[in-house]
């Protein structure tokens, strides 16, 4: 299992998501309504580095977080 | 004072006091010139304050390469939770030997604090924390999902 | 805060009782963004310190136009006689709504400053006090004489 | 009388000089030895007000001020 941490104002509990890439993981994430209208804004982290591909491969144990937009200072 | 200089606090930042401790750290390191930068919460649109949240593996992950910087450096301080107006919740300081890299790094520091930072901003009304959506941007990397 | 801000000391500046002054005065004057500049006497070509001449009545005709400004305000401070390596000879203050206009008063006022400040500054060398000639430059208005 | 000052490293007291014009305190200050390597470095105030022209007007109570190349900070 994949954890998935939602930051910041994403209001929603951290999920597990039985996947084996983010590919994967974004069609999971495309079915709950909640999301719809982050997920195009958002920036994608697995175990802490910012990712830029959807091949990108997860595996059990994996911690993935998903970024929306940011306003610091 | 190798370290990384990132510092994380609950509510507005104590600026003098941590000034003090930054300037008494290394002034005799041979920078001639400290640019701080403090960010004062304005009192824009009614608001009581801000609020924010962040992200601390990928927060200093991104401070990391301006912590590696040879001829200049960087000092940080950043709020969590809630800061008020006249507080401030964004603080740092650019040491270089001399003054025109201190303004190249400090705008560079600060756009790019701007834009990758991993902090959400919510402004604080009539006792409510409000996401501030219309000033956030996605990050540069954002959209593979979209 | 309507009057001018140009703070003069005889040897170093008290830099953190000075910032901690200006920041409490102005903090909840609705700027969103405070940066100092902070020139610190560097332990170069073996000195022992920096001393300056200044001559007040000029220094404050220039400050004037920079103390005139609307969107923005300065504070500053600069020593005369002795400053030591490792203390501050020079601290000045930019107060703006936002980051993008002080970063760019910050520049324009220093290099203004830098140019066009009476200010004469003298290497303290092995209890000497010796013209720094090498680092000074003709006012813009200088040469009729020649 | 025009009263000249010195500012700055120019190792020299103050003086008096019967001129009416900064072009006939120009050919005075010619006369001065000390002077001679600083005099083309030097701006002129007058009352406090930098001047840029040999023909502003000089009158019996006017402050000279002669300001050497400048360093501050």
């Amino acid at each position: 299992m994949v954890s998935v941490e939602f930051l910041g104002p994403i209001q929603m509990e951290k999920k597990e998501f039985n996947v084996q890439s983010v590919r994967e993981l974004k069609d999971e994430l495309y079915k709950i309504p909640e999301l719809e209208d982050w997920l195009e804004s958002l920036a994608v982290a697995v175990n802490d580095k910012i990712i830029t591909s959807l091949d990108t491969p997860l595996k059990d144990g994996d911690k993935v977080v998903l970024l929306p937009p940011v306003c610091g200072g | 004072m190798d370290n990384m200089i990132l510092e994380i606090y609950k509510g507005g930042i104590p600026v003098i006091e941590v000034l003090d401790r930054w300037y008494n750290d290394l002034k005799l390191e041979g920078y001639g010139a400290m640019i701080p930068f403090i960010g004062i919460v304005r009192p824009d649109n009614g608001i009581e304050g801000l609020s924010f949240d962040l992200y601390l593996p990928l927060l200093s992950e991104w401070f990391k390469k301006w912590n590696a910087l040879k001829e200049a450096k960087i000092t940080m301080a950043h709020s969590f939770g809630d800061v008020m107006v006249g507080e401030t919740s964004f603080l740092c300081a650019i040491w270089t030997k001399h003054r025109r890299e201190g303004f190249k790094y400090l705008e560079e520091f600060v756009e790019d604090f701007k834009a990758n930072a991993p902090i959400w901003k919510y402004d604080l009304k009539n006792g409510k924390r409000i996401f501030a959506g219309d000033r956030a941007k996605p990050l540069p990397e954002a959209g593979i999902l979209g």
